[in-house]
């Protein structure tokens, strides 16, 4: 792949938050990179910093109580972190779109659907009031609105759940940004609905070219979507890699642990293999590997040391010290060794027909 | 097969409408029926604002039923009853909520919220007698003594959501309605509860009745599923057979639409779609009846016969 | 829509009829008559100013009377002022409190919302802190030690305006403000609050997201939303401040209708209490319902008629 | 980071072996336990301008009951020959039109006010929570007849009540506090209601009515509890309010009688001296509006501490 | 007045108009009506009566050109003046015939009918029991009115420049009997000056009266009259140079600003005829000992009192009837502050109570009506009476009408009351406790007292009859019912440039000679 191909790179951000609590690391050196065109997903559990690194690279976070700590965001090439709120919104909602969780709390309730589509692009482009309508009206038609004419007319209340979250995509697409940030736009939905947005998603990545980070814990979504995957864990990517690697060959306990969790169709009476207790106090993140505690293959360097990024594969990296050529061979869940074994017989396909991807 | 059961609970063409502004009528709930026996969970799937969580409620009494009545153990629920009556109603049967964060009270201790049923019918004798009971539970449901001077804001998600059982538990039910106890939660700790729930049902014969409308959650934990669509059942069958036979095509695009954590699958996937308009079926057409033993769907004559030559 | 209007309207008559009988209640049972004074009246003089006014008839059909009366709109002569009757009271002096009054309410929400909206924004910053203290003030420091402050500073000493009276508009800035001190502050501290709720919405990040500047989401974004509990306030406060004119309207000698509110009670002018009651109750009514078809023109998502029940 | 000391490659050996993590563990929350209201205090205590208005009612309190003592004077001794005298160091804050020293005054005055704040503020929360309290739960028909019942109370002229209560009752504290109390909790009530309204379809209120829960229980367990950030708002409001309440239910001969002296009424009484003897307005009115900002100030903090959002 | 700085501003160069203040609007300006002091502010200015009281404060020959009283003072033939009405009609006997019958007419609201009750029948026919026609007043024609009389009334001419005794033009009123209730051409007056604008509860403005028949003595041509209820307004106001006058009689000046405009030398203070006084009720123990209500009366320090709270140069008051119309009454029948004897006093009336001493005595309880004014005096004197007594007093205050039913029914221990004269005569203060009913709330009968009085209304000799009432006096002042505190004054601040404003004894203002520099 193409270096030039950066549309985003990521490295060792540190976001803060400093509560009365005290220092809140809710994002602890996260590094990656987005290229044009594709999709990246973020899985990890909830706190786990997803949204946070998202919204850094908007520069959304609520400062105070947030703060950079460190680290630079770099989007096609210049360094979001140091430029001012002016020069932010030039780059925000016109190269940026951002797609929020939530649709119900998303939409402005006093606003109508229209105005609220419109809005952004009369920021940034000049426009006239007539053709911003027809836009928005093309937009709603676009992301499968039906009678658009009349629905910009409306209200958010007057719209259902999965056709507010329309509306969201609609406002987010509405300038053609570069990069778009879509943060588990579909987990208060309903899988109809759902399959619905990303087939939706997906069919306009590939007509405009846009570079999407996908966030979301369900894996099941992120199979769907993603072209490579990064998986985070209290402020940290702690498993990155393509989709196929990340399901097939995952090398994080963690990562194991989420794959064992989601019962698929075919699961019988056997026990889910669940994660056991709550995520890590991120005031005071724990010595070492914050999973250490939840893992069953915890190991005595876990509680002193914190893993380095292992590479598995040339896009295959885990921070675990299980990777370490001294460590143990560690039997990971049935489910998991299942998937393994898949993996193994797709690499052998591959190895006849190259570049299997979509 | 399931003739011989106990029924511990019948729904008979339960409604629940809603009025709202300017006259309107929302029919949340319109004419369900389904039996529950003893010991098994029900699962009830269907789209956001189908009428599950409705049918619960008002199962439960939460809301009184428009129409229609419901059978809890050969007496029926919205009968009228003084409030010992009620109290008594209100031990047999219990809910878990969906939202772990709503349905905890911010400003009690965790052992006054589980200790909360406790209180209200007098189970404990004395205060320690109680406080037992209450560390039993949380033993139950997987977390500590120490927990129970704690508030609800120090807990995950899943550690609420199970406390919100061991609250449920604190009664001693026999019947538990669970709606969407996981959807809220992170995939990675909805595991915890459904693995609970499943552990106290062979410890304690509970039945449930399991709302969600993830499929595959959902057919992992329940016996039977009903499939809900804008407040009326329209298939209902033990879990194996629905999924190897959907035959409404709403539940057909419910199948074909649960996304697989498995890329190959997904890369392959094609989805059903459904429109109800799309079928041109008049509503008054349309019966519930029984197409296999124990699979009933909301069908058509016409439609009944094609799937009857079918299979 | 109009259905609920209309239960509304007849619920305020049921409300309307309460509050007339307890007003007729009470005021039966003060002590002390309309002809109370000094110096006993000769009881001759006393039968007959009785007999003029009803007074002589059992306390039913005096009841009845006013009722009746009542639902002609025709309140009845004065006891106190001769010759002129409760209407004419009310229609002299309700424009010169409404005047005063809207403009009161108008300095009190427009400066009320700017000040809670700029302590808002620079939440935790001197703004903030500053605003706070003149809120506090405001509520604390009552309408008429402000009036007396303002007529000595602003009118004595640097004769910016009049020191009293009901002429121009200049005569009108003092007791309007004075008024509005109050009402003023507590709006700021209800915009304040409200706004800062409002910001934490999600729907307010979705407008950053877009690259919308801030003043333009505070504008477009936020002000009708954080506005709801300030018009809750307004039914309340626009009755308020037409019964609470009668201080400021004493201090600067404006002839108001708050006037009547409470000399009417000193002087136990039956007729005038009734009438006068009355007519604030109506507003008052008047201005609840108003208030909560407003909420509903504000805030979509409310059906008015579907507040209550189900 | 640590692994710069460690030598990658080189682990020793004991470090790279399993452990057994209980499930125990798991479940631990690292956080020391706090209850509620510890939690509430801390973050309270935080707050410096809400710790500032604790000091400032302290200090307040403290003065009012030891003020009157410091001082040669008592509050009712006339002292013609030394009337209106400006702040010195024998009349710290100057006297009265009686030659009476304001600053006894104003801490005996103190007294009556805190103590009317204090108390109209609680019975109006007391009255007002459980009446929109009801209303709101109960709704319907019920919450129609409260809430009208309250506009009903709030559109009768408060004087008539007043007037009619002069005589059937005794002036004095308890009957200021009842006249007080009559209208005082209305605002109180509505707030109360509208937030019961939002709470009542709250799930842990459903929760506690699958078990089984009454009204009372669910009212004083669940709603009243989680309104306490808007009650406190009212409450702030309430106490101003009842203090110059106070100072004209004292002047209608209602109240506590002269020569005892409220702020409110040495407020009202001194400002018509303002441009002549402005002490007799300025050191009762400053220790009025310092109060409610003291209140006021508490509220915030409290508000902030108790919000459940702020909370994680 | 001749105050530096300050009141300037006022009449613009001489202009001939001032702006005065009268605090409230008054209740009505039909004459028959009016029933309160702002009302008979203005109709001094716009009416004129029979007689006007004059510069020198005696009643003179107004609308009537000439007075002649029969023998026995019962019967009065008024001849009547060539006047007119401000709309040019002439002004007539039958005028005030009208006026006086329509005013003791049962039919009609009039609360100072009782004024004319000095009239043959004038109670009777109030009561109905006799026809109007039967009142003692008759227009021979329409100059010549003949009065009759119920008792020789010595002061009736102080009574017939009452605004109850005015005229009222009859043609008018006949045909619009609503005439009163506004400026306008109905609304016809006889006086110095006629009613131009009246702005209800905002200001009333009178013009000067082109057709009075004394127009040649007027100066002003304009007085707008505000309503402005506010001490402090007021004076604002007048230091603002939007008044020409303020303070009594029309309005009131704050006493907190009275020390520092005497001090200005700005402050003008005229004695009027009115008295502050302390009611005891002597139906109720320990005020039914004459000894203790002695006691108490003897120990207040008046002087402290005038020269320290109420500051207006109010006059000590050791008597009933007000040095304006008895000057010997400025020294009083007893010393003011007199400690020791009331001491002695309390203790001689404690014991034939049978109370041990002070301390047993019930703890007393002082009533005013609700002022700022009245509570600083019962304040001073409740230190007093602990600090020379070393008796107990509460204090109570109420709402004015509850006060008044308080009094009026007995339910109170001492009780504090004011009162104005209506007419220049010292019977009118002494009558108040005439009978034990009526407006005597001390409950308090004394035979011979009731004698003297009944016996002065007959007694056509002024000297012997001045005798009788200071002999009446006296025995209120030994029997002490009431504790006289001080007799009223009226203080006020004036343009400078304002002269001849003639305030009487009772403490009216009359504008009708004023003028402005
Ligand atoms: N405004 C804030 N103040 C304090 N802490 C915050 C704030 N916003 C986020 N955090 C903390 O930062 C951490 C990361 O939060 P973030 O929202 O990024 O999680 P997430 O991975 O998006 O979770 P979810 O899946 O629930 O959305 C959490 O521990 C959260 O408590
Ligand atoms: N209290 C209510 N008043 C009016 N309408 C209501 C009320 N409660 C529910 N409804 C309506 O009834 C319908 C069914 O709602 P219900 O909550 O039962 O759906 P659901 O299947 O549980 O949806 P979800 O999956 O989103 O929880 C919806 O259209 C909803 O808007
Ligand atoms: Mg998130
Ligand atoms: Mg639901």
């Amino acid at each position: 792949m193409n270096l030039m191909d950066k549309v985003l790179e990521v490295k060792d951000l540190e976001v803060s938050f400093f509560t009365h609590a005290g220092e809140v690391k809710a994002v602890r050196g996260v590094n990656f990179e987005v290229r044009k065109g594709e999709t990246l997903a973020i899985v990890g559990e909830s706190g786990s910093g997803k949204s946070v690194t998202t919204q850094s690279i908007m520069k959304l976070i609520p400062m105070p109580p947030g703060k950079f700590v460190g680290g630079s965001i770099l989007f096609d090439g210049e360094d979001l972190v140091h430029k001012s709120d002016k020069q932010m919104e030039a780059i925000r909602g016109k190269d940026i779109g951002m797609i929020f969780q939530d649709p119900m709390t998303s939409l402005n309730p006093t606003m109508k659907v229209g105005k609220q589509i419109t809005e952004g692009l009369q920021k940034h482009e000049k426009i006239s009031q007539s053709n911003a309508r027809k836009r928005a009206i093309e937009l709603l038609d676009k992301v499968g609105i039906p009678m658009p004419e009349k629905r910009i007319n409306q209200y958010p209340h007057e719209f259902s759940g999965g056709m507010r979250q329309r509306a969201m995509i609609a406002i987010a697409l509405a300038t053609k940004p570069k990069l778009l940030i879509a943060d588990e736009p579909t987990t208060a939905l309903d899988v109809t609905i759902q399959a619905q947005i990303l087939e939706l998603m997906n069919d306009l990545q590939e007509e405009m070219g846009t570079s999407i980070i996908f966030i979301t814990h369900d894996l099941g979504v992120v199979a769907n979507v993603a072209d490579r995957v990064a998986v985070m864990y209290a402020g940290q990517i702690i498993e990155t890699g393509t989709v196929d690697e990340i399901f097939y060959n995952p090398k994080h306990p963690y990562t194991w642990g989420l794959l064992g969790s989601m019962p698929d169709m075919t699961t019988e009476e056997e026990e889910l293999t669940a994660i056991p207790g709550s995520p890590p106090d991120l005031v005071n993140p724990p010595k070492g590997d914050a999973f250490a505690l939840r893992s069953p293959y915890a190991m005595k360097i876990d509680f002193e040391y914190e893993p380095p990024m292992f590479q598995v594969s040339e896009t295959h990296f885990a921070k675990t010290w299980l990777l370490h050529k001294d460590a143990p061979q560690v039997e990971p869940p049935e489910i998991v060794k299942k998937r393994m074994v898949h993996f193994k017989e797709k690499q052998g396909q591959e190895k006849g027909e190259p570049n299997g991807s979509r | 097969m399931a003739a011989d059961r106990e029924k511990i609970i019948e729904v008979k063409n339960l409604s629940k409408h809603f009025k709202t502004g300017r006259g309107n009528v929302v029919k949340a709930v319109d004419e369900v029926s389904f039996n529950i026996y003893k010991g098994e969970t029900f699962g009830l799937v269907g789209e956001s604002g189908s009428g599950k969580s409705t049918t619960g409620r008002t199962i439960i009494r939460l809301y009184e039923a428009s129409g229609g009545e419901v059978i809890f153990k050969g007496e029926n629920v919205h009968g009228k009853k003084n409030s010992k009556d009620m109290l008594k109603f209100n031990r047999k049967m219990q809910m878990i909520f969906q939202d772990p964060y709503a349905s905890l009270n911010p400003r009690m201790t965790v052992a006054d919220i589980i200790a909360e049923g406790i209180d209200i019918h007098k189970l404990a004798k004395n205060k320690s007698e109680r406080m037992e009971k209450v560390y039993d539970l949380l033993v139950t449901v997987g977390l500590n003594r120490e927990h129970a001077s704690r508030y609800p804001h120090e807990f995950s998600g899943g550690q609420r959501q199970r406390i919100g059982i061991a609250r449920a538990l604190a009664v001693d039910p026999e019947f538990i309605i669970a709606d969407e106890p996981i959807s809220a939660l992170d995939v990675s700790i909805q595991a915890q509860v459904v693995n609970l729930m499943k552990k106290l049902q062979k410890e304690k014969g509970l039945t449930y009745l399991f709302i969600a409308h993830d499929l595959s959650m959902v057919k992992y934990i329940s016996d039977r599923i009903g499939v809900m669509f804008n407040g009326k059942l329209v298939e209902l069958a033990e879990s194996d057979e629905l999924y190897r036979n959907p035959i409404h095509p709403y539940t057909q695009s419910l199948l074909t639409a649960i996304p697989r954590p498995d890329p190959d699958y997904e890369r392959n996937r094609k989805r059903t779609h459904y429109n109800p308009k799309d079928l041109n079926v008049k509503e008054e057409d349309v019966s519930f009846r029984e197409v296999t033993p124990g699979h009933w769907v909301a069908l058509t004559d016409e439609q009944y016969e094609q799937v009857v030559e079918r299979t | 829509m109009f259905v609920y209007i209309l239960k509304r309207i007849l619920f305020m008559f049921i409300s309307l009829f309460l509050i007339i009988t307890a007003t007729f209640g009470l005021m039966r049972a003060a002590p002390g008559g309309p002809f109370t004074g000094e110096k006993e009246l000769p009881p001759a003089i006393k039968a007959n100013l009785n007999a003029f006014y009803g007074l002589d008839q059992p306390w039913y059909m005096q009841y009845l009377d006013y009722l009746t009366s009542i639902a002609r709109w025709d309140f009845g002569p004065s006891f106190t002022y001769k010759g002129q009757t409760v209407n004419d009271l009310i229609n002299n002096g309700f424009p010169v409190s409404f005047y005063l009054g809207m403009e009161a309410i108008l300095i009190a929400v427009a400066f009320g919302i700017l000040l809670g909206t700029i302590a808002a924004l620079k939440h935790n910053s001197w703004q903030d802190y500053g605003a706070m203290i003149i809120a506090v003030l405001g509520i604390s420091v009552p309408s008429f030690i402000i009036a007396s402050v303002f007529q000595y500073f602003l009118a004595m000493q640097l004769g910016l305006f009049p020191v009293a009276r009901w002429d121009t508009f200049m005569h009108s800035v003092l007791p309007a403000f004075a008024l509005a001190t109050t009402p003023m502050a507590f709006i700021a501290r209800l915009t304040r609050s409200s706004m800062l709720e409002v910001l934490s919405n999600d729907y307010i990040r979705t407008a950053r997201s877009k690259g919308i500047g801030k003043n333009m989401i505070i504008l477009r974004h936020t002000v009708r939303n954080a506005l709801l509990p300030v018009v809750s306030y307004m039914g309340p406060l626009i009755s308020a401040i037409l019964t609470g004119s009668f201080i400021i309207e004493k201090i600067f000698g404006i002839p108001g209708l708050g006037m009547h509110f409470v000399t009417s009670i000193t002087n136990r002018d039956y007729t005038t209490i009734m009438g006068v009651t009355v007519f604030f109750s109506v507003l008052l009514l008047v201005s609840i319902l108003l208030v909560d078809i407003a909420y509903g023109l504000i805030d979509p998502r409310i059906k008015i008629a579907g507040t209550k029940g189900d | 980071m640590r692994q710069d000391e460690l030598n990658i490659e080189d682990i020793p050996k004991d470090y790279l072996t399993l452990v057994d993590t209980k499930a125990d563990d798991a479940e631990k929350i690292t956080r020391p336990s706090l209850s509620f209201w510890q939690d509430v205090w801390r973050r309270f205590r935080k707050n410096k301008l809400a710790l500032t208005g604790v000091v400032i009612l302290i200090l307040l309190l403290l003065m009012a009951i030891i003020g009157p003592m410091i001082t040669p004077y008592d509050y009712r001794t006339n002292n013609l020959q030394a009337v209106n005298e400006a702040p010195s160091a024998e009349h710290w804050f100057g006297t009265d039109n009686l030659g009476r020293d304001v600053f006894t005054r104003v801490w005996e005055g103190a007294r009556i006010s805190l103590f009317i704040g204090f108390s109209a503020a609680i019975i109006d929360l007391f009255i007002g929570v459980i009446w929109g309290g009801i209303s709101g739960y109960r709704g319907g028909r019920l919450d129609e007849l409260m809430m009208r019942a309250a506009d009903i109370l709030w559109a009768v002229p408060y004087l008539l009540l007043v007037i009619l209560l002069m005589v059937v009752l005794e002036p004095g504290l308890t009957t200021m506090i009842i006249a007080m109390t009559i209208t005082g909790w209305i605002n109180m009530a509505r707030i109360v209601r509208g937030q019961v309204l939002q709470l009542k379809n709250q799930e842990f209120v459903l929760a506690s009515q699958t078990l089984g829960a009454k009204t009372n229980r669910i009212m004083s367990k669940h709603l009243i509890p989680n309104t306490m950030g808007p009650i406190l708002i009212t409450m702030t409001l309430t106490i101003p309010n009842a203090i110059f309440t106070e100072a004209f239910l004292s002047y209608l001969g209602l109240g506590v009688p002269a020569p005892l002296a409220s702020w409110g009424t040495m407020a009202s009484e001194g400002l018509p001296a303002m441009r002549y003897y402005p002490w007799r307005l300025f050191f009762p009115a400053t220790f009025i509006s310092l109060t409610i900002f003291a209140f006021n100030v508490i509220g915030d903090g409290m508000r902030d501490a108790l919000d459940p959002k702020l909370r994680k | 007045a001749c105050a530096p700085g300050g009141g300037d501003g006022g009449g613009e160069g001489g202009e001939q108009k001032i702006r005065v203040n009268i605090n409230t609007e008054p209740f009505s300006l039909n004459p028959g009506l009016a029933n309160d002091t702002t009302s008979g502010g203005v109709l001094l200015q716009t009416f004129e009566g029979l007689t006007r009281i004059g510069k020198d404060g005696k009643p003179e020959n107004a609308m009537a050109k000439d007075v002649k009283k029969s023998e026995d003072l019962k019967k009065y033939t008024f001849t009547i003046r060539d006047a007119t009405w401000s709309n040019g009609d002439k002004v007539t006997a039958q005028d005030f015939e009208y006026a006086w019958k329509w005013a003791i007419n049962p039919k009609n609201e009039a609360q100072y009918a009782y004024q004319l009750y000095y009239l043959k029948n004038g109670e009777s026919v109030n009561m109905g029991e006799t026809p109007v026609d039967q009142l003692g007043v008759k227009a021979i024609d329409e100059k010549t009115l003949e009065v009759t009389l119920e008792n020789p009334t010595p002061y009736f001419l102080e009574l017939t420049a009452f605004y109850t005794y005015f005229p009222v033009n009859s043609k008018i009123a006949k045909e619009n009997p609503k005439w009163y209730t506004d400026a306008g051409e109905n609304y016809t007056s006889n006086g110095p000056f006629v009613m131009n604008k009246w702005a209800h509860n905002d200001k009333i403005i009178l013009k000067k009266n082109k057709e009075y028949w004394d127009a040649k003595a007027v100066n002003l041509e304009q007085i707008e009259m505000i309503m402005v209820n506010d001490p402090n307004t007021e004076l604002s106001m007048f230091d603002n140079g939007e008044l020409d006058w303020a303070g009594s009689p029309m309005g009131n000046l704050p006493t907190e600003a009275i020390p520092s405009l005497k001090d200005e030398k700005r402050l003008n203070i005229e004695p009027i005829a009115g008295t502050y006084w302390y009611k005891f009720n002597t139906s109720k123990k320990p005020f039914n000992n004459v000894n203790i209500r002695k006691a108490f009366a003897y120990s207040i320090n008046r002087e402290a009192i005038v020269n320290n709270i109420t500051k207006g140069g109010q006059i000590p008051g050791m008597a009933a009837v007000p040095p304006t119309m008895i000057e010997e009454n400025e020294k009083g029948y007893f010393k003011d502050n007199e400690v020791d004897e009331a001491k002695k006093l309390l203790e001689k009336g404690l014991k034939e109570e049978g109370y041990g001493s002070v301390a047993d005595l019930p703890a007393i309880t002082l009533s005013y009506n609700t002022d700022e004014s009245h509570a600083k005096v019962a304040q001073a004197i409740q230190d007093m009476w602990k600090k020379n007594l070393g008796v107990n007093v509460k204090l109570s205050n109420a709402e004015w009408k509850v006060y008044i039913d308080k009094l009026h029914s007995g339910n109170y221990q001492i009780g504090r009351m004011g009162w104005l004269g209506d007419f220049n005569d010292p019977i009118n203060f002494l009558e108040l406790y005439k009978e034990k009913g009526g407006n005597n709330d001390t409950r308090w009968h004394n035979d011979e007292f009731a004698s003297l009085l009944e016996k002065s209304a007959t007694e056509t000799d002024e000297k012997a009859r001045l005798k009788m009432l200071k002999d009446a006096e006296e025995i209120l002042m030994d029997e002490m019912p009431i504790a006289p505190i001080y007799f009223y004054t009226n203080t006020w601040v004036q343009n400078e440039n304002l002269q001849d404003v003639v305030l009487s004894g009772l403490g009216d203002a009359q504008f009708k000679w004023a003028s402005v520099k």
